[in-house]
């Protein structure tokens, strides 16, 4: 018998510390497979965000910096204009690349820096223990919206990879989710399409993992990638948002 | 002669960057800082580097760790609030152990101030605003030739100790033109190999992570301690200071940057007075000349700290004579510099009421 | 013409999320009444009917699922 | 010795380069010299200045609390300065703008009639220039060689400006000498 | 008994909080303090006061000089990165002159560190990490119930000087619960009137500006002299301390907050096997208790500074002692805390080696 | 004879720093205006950006909060939730709330913050003399891009007020220009009608004023409101943006 | 039925914009040889024909032309 | 004096809430008390503990480097903290789930079928609360009357479970009892 899967080469031989069926576990394979099969690992550095994923250079097995809260693309540009040919990533949470990071992110995109965000989005802020982020949606609750997150009192929840693919350094913005089968093999091509971009120097490129917290939701992790399918989405439709400047030949 | 150029502080200073081997420089404009990201968006482009106007002094703090993580020689600016924005950034590239040179063109404070040349953010600078021990190495230029050298310096240290070089200067220091000499170009492929850089693994070596989160209290004690052994090391090497008519000094004035030039003036008045009145000007403020301060003592005992400031270095000048010699304080905070004459006016008062000279 | 196929499963890296089990077309996976040393219920193969489809890995998480086919 | 000057004018009147020209020909004279322009939000609102200080000692202050020299192109400029200058300076200003001059006995006034000079030589904008030359022929604070090769570097970009400009030095320059007792 | 309660030490802080009159809070994420953000986004609808959860820690300390300039009792808190983000906002409220309490409940650093509980951000919060001439009133808690109390009261010293408040808590001191009494409850409308509030004329009184941009050179000057004397007031009439155990000793400990404690149990220990130890525990960091540290060295000549840090408040201890008694420090950085025995073994080192003990 | 127009009371009787020609000043004057004729005046604060406009409360007759750069937006978020019934402003220019302040300005819209923004677009940093700005459009000279800003190099400019238009807190958004008498009285307009918004309690209101800035852009005066009609609003074209929530009577 | 205006411009607060003299539909207006304290050629008006349309009014920079209609 | 207990085990399996409910009992009985439990990053992973110190003097520190008593709910927790343990030590195992006990000669092992007992009073739930009952019984560290004040506030707002929970103590307590020498 021939082995038809295994562990992707980019991902190092040991366990991870996230949740039990935690997204984040999920776009970190998909994320080494693609440099695998992309052959882009061994000049691939990532940026690691503060959130679950701040120990992502513990998983990964490729050159990492450890960003601080919010400066995954400003670190990125640093890297990226220094190693013009090396393949750049910000790895980010939504509190990370929405809240806090708001500006570098905008900025990034409108700079077209040439290089790829990987957003996850899980709705809450996980590291932290589940405080409400700008993509929680109206009625769901948080640590710090216990009564359930209310326009009029939280305000209203952010489409932040909308706003990044309004803006003309965009080359290419989507959106997947990390639920079944179907969705994450959809997800993982529009990871590739991403980082494909980067190689084309085609400017800026992000993907939005839309992705279960199955702790902070309180949920357990079938129930949490039920609750994505059935009510998440409704406020994050996956699909390619934008793409521009298609590359000739 | 035909080498000297006359030359703005801020513009010395970036062409000394250049020329030091940075090329990369990220920045948000802020008075009374503007020439350098200006001369140096365009001079980048002469030199094949890279300059980038970032969206704000955080972005750019972030750009900077960033492109110092993956080897370059790299640069950014500001003033004082500007600096105040940069803090976590600076807590990080000294967690992350990274080279930068940062040059804050001090203008009068606290908050928004004015943009007049002021020395108010040297606790700032000096004890590290932003959070956690670490210590930067903190070089106070005396005038535009010193823009230029102690610049060119900042980048060989920074490299040198994996850690960050301050140019602190003033907005009278930044804007003032005066002839100057340039240091010589540095060819790129001169510049030190760094065994630390994350630019990709390319095949040829394990991954390799720049990182500063160490979540197990015993490993981070071990990386503080560490780090306390480099800073160490740097106050027992990097102390840099003037002497100024010391020899038969009564009264000892301390002043830095544009304050020690001015009380130059003061001095050359006091003395053709017949007063003997020395200086000491601490080049790097960080790591501070305590030695010299302290043993200065064993002799003088008068010392008259003068800052623009309500007070700050006089802590450190506090700290190395540990009582053994009297200190007293002239400062002058929000920007208001006070002349030469001025200066030799109050130096004269004490120091007459010291030795019962007039 | 179905080929058979053949998993493996890291046991103690298992996090018994059940993502596996959900998925699997053919229904083999369940989650063991045993725990790991990490004191979760890992997966376990309970059929052979296996085909090397590799859903189970693609799902996940830890990518602690090997798979053969042929 | 330091002679501390501070030229003063409507932004657009050339003030600022001024005070660089003569600060760069102090340069060539191997001079200490430092040149001070007004920066950032003083720029706002219609009039420049700058100082410039001259020595053959180390300069202290390039800031002039009390300058030697004052060098004037328009009126609210001398109502602002003159009563900081030094006891024995002397100020020169534009008089073609310039009509209402604060009574001061303890300073020197210098009157050049600059616009008419300009005008004179075909060259409306070299005010500034012309004012420099009566400096220099005046305080002697530079060379006038030092000068001229100043003025070259200032337009060195510019080259084909650079005759005019040494004719509005030289115009200034003459506007004095002619004037005093040969 | 009856009215004890088990609370967290950032619950008990953010409960003072409200019971103070604070109505405002402006926070943003962060551990070891998500407490306080999580117990008031619930109490704050509770007390009809406002809890935003700012998109950052810069959002959130200009949300506060905003309610503050509107006469709001405010108050935010965050941890050691997320404080040095807060360093321009803590800059402009001190130049603007607006009260506001702010809790920095500190974690291991530089960088990102870990989130264990440290003391290594004495120099920022007692030095101002911002930029300008300005100090804050700094509290150190040395318990849970002290969170409650000095928080209380640190809404009050804040209205009085028109100044910020800094609560210097630890990840340890904020997630430990104990027993503790809350301070009552305030009437809103038994709060000091305020006459530098803008909040619009209402046809009452001219238009008012609160602002730190004073481009005058003299007049920002004038300005920074104001806020000195100022400063000396709360010098002069805002030390706190506590004196543990000093009577007899021969040595003396200088400890805050989450070493404080420590300390009491390493002196209990040192005491049950005769040394005679003491120790001075500063509760106003800044101001520093100065005068009491010099006094002690009139008849105590052994200082041991122990901080949860490379070495910070020793300067503040040497400074205060000016060479009259010997210093020395005993430090852990990085989040580790040695046991109350770690420290006793440490402190009868030191006193067998001054007093040959053993 | 009738006087049919004089200085507007909330604007003090002081001469102003800015250069001749510059839209600070007609937009002053145009908010001032209409403090009086909706009569807000008495209730109004203001926020003061870092800026050509840093002195705006040496101008404006209300009170007011001087700004760090970049941060009115959340100044007045706290301003506002204090003194609810209060008319609360933030006055910025482009770089204050499209660079530095783009997290904050973001934000605001998505809590639907009931505050209003005066945003006065010219296109270049003014205050600190000429740099490049976000809305720098491409080909335009700066200090900071003295080649001419190339997409390449210096990045796109960014349409901020049509990325805040995007997020559901935004009440109101529209874009008028200062020009002509025409354009000004339409901009008129839509700065009441931005604060109308916000008396009506409907979420966040942004005016933006295409304005000349002669100095920086080295044209005289009416070159400069020239070149905004024939060049700028290519870019920033003006219009009511969005309208949401309208209230019903 | 045209009703007869009338302007004041405070010229020393003037500062030559110009906006007045381009829009002023009368076109009375223009640019003064003289220069104020200031050192800006201010605005003055050199026709009777106003009509208080205040268009001058409403582009001033300076707010400083106040209109009479009647 | 000062006694210091860890308590361990899976998330979930009510380990903060042990330490809690006797953090609030020595609070009743007017003791000084301190509870620490794991916060922030150190959550994720599924393991949980937290630290209850109890003395009649102060508590110098909150945390218990080397515990007096350890109560495990798991396998995993048994080795992570067995070697920390105090010399004199106490040991409380839930002896359904943990079945490897490292030697160690100096502590005294409680073996406690915890979830059999849950069982046997139908609330499998509360296998922390007997594990409770059992430490109280055996160290007596707070009265017995006062960790039922506890747990009755515990569960103030779920008051339908409180006798459920206090069966549970009983259970653990008189398990103890039980075995000990009348
Ligand atoms: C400056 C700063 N502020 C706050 C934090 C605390 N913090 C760490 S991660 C995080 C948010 C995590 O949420 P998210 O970005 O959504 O990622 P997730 O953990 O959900 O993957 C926060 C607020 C920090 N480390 N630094
Ligand atoms: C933190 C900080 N960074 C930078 C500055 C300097 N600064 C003042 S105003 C300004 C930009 C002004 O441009 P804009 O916002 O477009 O307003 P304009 O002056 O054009 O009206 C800058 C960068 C500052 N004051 N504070
Ligand atoms: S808290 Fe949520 S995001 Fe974080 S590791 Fe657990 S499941 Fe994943
Ligand atoms: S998907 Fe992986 S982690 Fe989840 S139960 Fe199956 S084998 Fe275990
Ligand atoms: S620089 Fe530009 S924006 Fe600033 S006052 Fe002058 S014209 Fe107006
Ligand atoms: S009111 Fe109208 S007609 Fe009269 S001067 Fe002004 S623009 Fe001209």
């Amino acid at each position: 018998m021939k082995k038809v899967y295994t562990r992707p080469k980019y991902l190092k031989p040991v366990a991870n510390h996230y949740c039990p069926g935690c997204g984040h576990s999920i776009v970190h394979r998909l994320v080494a497979e693609v440099f695998e099969e992309m052959d882009i690992g061994e000049r691939a550095i990532g940026v690691a965000p503060a959130g679950c994923a701040v120990l992502a250079y513990n998983y990964f097995d490729v050159d990492f910096v450890e960003g601080a809260h919010g400066r995954g693309c400003a670190i990125a540009t640093g890297l990226k204009r220094r190693v013009p040919d090396a393949v750049v990533f910000s790895y980010q949470g939504d509190g990370d690349l929405a809240a806090i990071g708001t500006a570098e992110t905008i900025h990034a995109a409108a700079r077209g820096e040439n290089i790829t965000i990987v957003f996850v989005n899980n709705g809450i802020y996980g590291m932290t223990g589940g405080q409400m982020a700008p993509t929680t949606i109206l009625g769901m609750k948080a640590t710090t919206a216990p009564f359930g997150r209310e326009a009029k009192r939280e305000g209203y929840n952010l489409d932040i990879t909308h706003l990044v693919a309004e803006i003309e350094g965009t080359a290419y913005a989507a959106r997947g989710l990390i639920t079944s089968p179907k969705e994450i093999r959809k997800s993982k091509k529009l990871i590739a399409d991403a980082f494909q971009c980067q190689l084309d120097n085609r400017g800026l490129s992000i993907v939005e993992l839309v992705s279960p917290c199955p702790t902070n939701w309180g949920m357990q992790p079938l129930a949490s990638v039920k609750w994505i399918e059935e009510t998440f989405t409704k406020h994050y439709t996956p699909g390619v948002l934008v793409e521009r400047r298609p590359v000739s030949g | 002669m035909a080498d000297k150029v006359l030359m703005r502080g801020n513009n010395a200073m970036a062409e000394a960057a250049v020329r030091a081997g940075c090329r990369y420089y990220f920045g948000y404009p802020i008075t009374p800082q503007n020439d350098v990201p200006e001369y140096l968006s365009g001079r980048m482009v002469e030199v094949g580097g890279t300059f980038i106007q970032a969206e704000s002094e955080i972005a750019s703090i972030y750009m900077v760790l960033g492109a110092s993580a993956a080897g370059g020689r790299v640069m950014t600016s500001s003033s004082s609030p500007g600096i105040s924005l940069k803090q976590e950034g600076m807590s990080f590239l000294a967690g992350h152990e990274l080279p930068a040179v940062i040059a804050n063109v001090v203008r009068g404070g606290p908050g928004l101030g004015n943009i007049a040349g002021s020395q108010s953010d040297y606790f700032q600078m000096t004890r590290g605003g932003g959070h956690g021990d670490y210590r930067m190495i903190v070089l106070a230029p005396g005038n535009v030739q010193e823009m230029a050298d102690l610049t060119y310096l900042a980048f060989d240290l920074a490299d040198k100790y994996r850690t960050q070089s301050i140019i602190l200067a003033d907005g009278m220091m930044g804007n003032t033109m005066e002839p100057v000499i340039l240091p010589e170009m540095r060819e790129l492929d001169s510049l030190p190999e760094k065994d630390y850089v994350v630019d990709g693994m390319r095949g040829k070596r394990p991954s390799r992570a720049r990182l500063s989160l160490i979540l197990e209290p015993k490993e981070l004690e071990d990386h503080n301690w560490k780090l306390q052994r480099k800073y160490k090391l740097i106050q027992e090497n990097e102390v840099r200071f003037e002497e100024y008519e010391l020899e038969d000094a009564e009264m000892v004035i301390v002043a830095f940057g544009t304050a020690a030039r001015i009380a130059k003036g003061a001095i050359r008045r006091a003395r053709s007075e017949g007063l003997k009145v020395g200086m000491i000007r601490p080049i790097t403020l960080w790591p501070f000349p305590s030695d010299v301060v302290r043993q200065l003592a064993d002799r003088v005992k008068e010392f008259l700290v003068f800052e623009l400031n309500a007070g700050q270095m006089i802590e450190d000048v506090k700290l190395s004579l540990e009582g053994t010699a009297n200190v007293s304080f002239y400062g002058r905070p929000g920007g208001s510099i006070p002349t030469p004459r001025d200066l030799a006016k109050v130096i004269i008062n004490r120091y007459s009421q010291k030795f019962r000279l007039i | 013409m179905s080929k058979k196929g053949k998993i493996e499963i890291d046991r103690d890296k298992c996090k018994s999320c059940g993502y596996c089990v959900e998925h699997c077309p053919q229904s083999i996976l369940k989650i063991s009444e045993n725990y790991n040393d990490k004191g979760y219920f890992y997966a376990v193969q309970v059929g052979e009917e296996c085909t090397g489809c590799s859903i189970c890995a693609v799902v996940c998480p830890e990518a602690i699922i090997e798979v053969w086919r042929g | 010795m330091v002679i501390k000057s501070i030229f003063a004018g409507f932004g657009g009147q050339g003030v600022l380069s001024m005070g660089y020209t003569l600060a760069t020909a102090a340069m060539v004279d191997g001079k200490h010299v430092t040149y001070l322009p007004t920066y950032g939000a003083e720029v706002r609102g219609g009039t420049a200045n700058c100082t410039v200080a001259i020595g053959n000692e180390e300069i202290a202050s390039p800031v002039a609390s009390e300058p030697e020299i004052l060098v004037v192109l328009n009126q609210p400029s001398v109502l602002k300065f003159i009563n900081k200058m030094s006891p024995g300076g002397t100020l020169f200003v534009n008089s073609s703008l310039v009509n209402k001059i604060p009574d001061r006995e303890d300073i020197e006034v210098v009157k050049v009639p600059a616009n008419e000079l300009a005008i004179e030589i075909n060259s409306p904008r070299s005010v500034n220039v012309i004012m420099l030359g009566a400096l220099v022929a005046k305080k002697g604070l530079v060379s006038p060689e030092s000068m001229r090769t100043a003025i070259e570097m200032f337009f060195e970009k510019k080259a084909k400006i650079i005759p005019i400009n040494l004719e509005a030095f030289q115009k200034g320059y003459d506007f004095i000498k002619g004037e005093e007792p040969a």
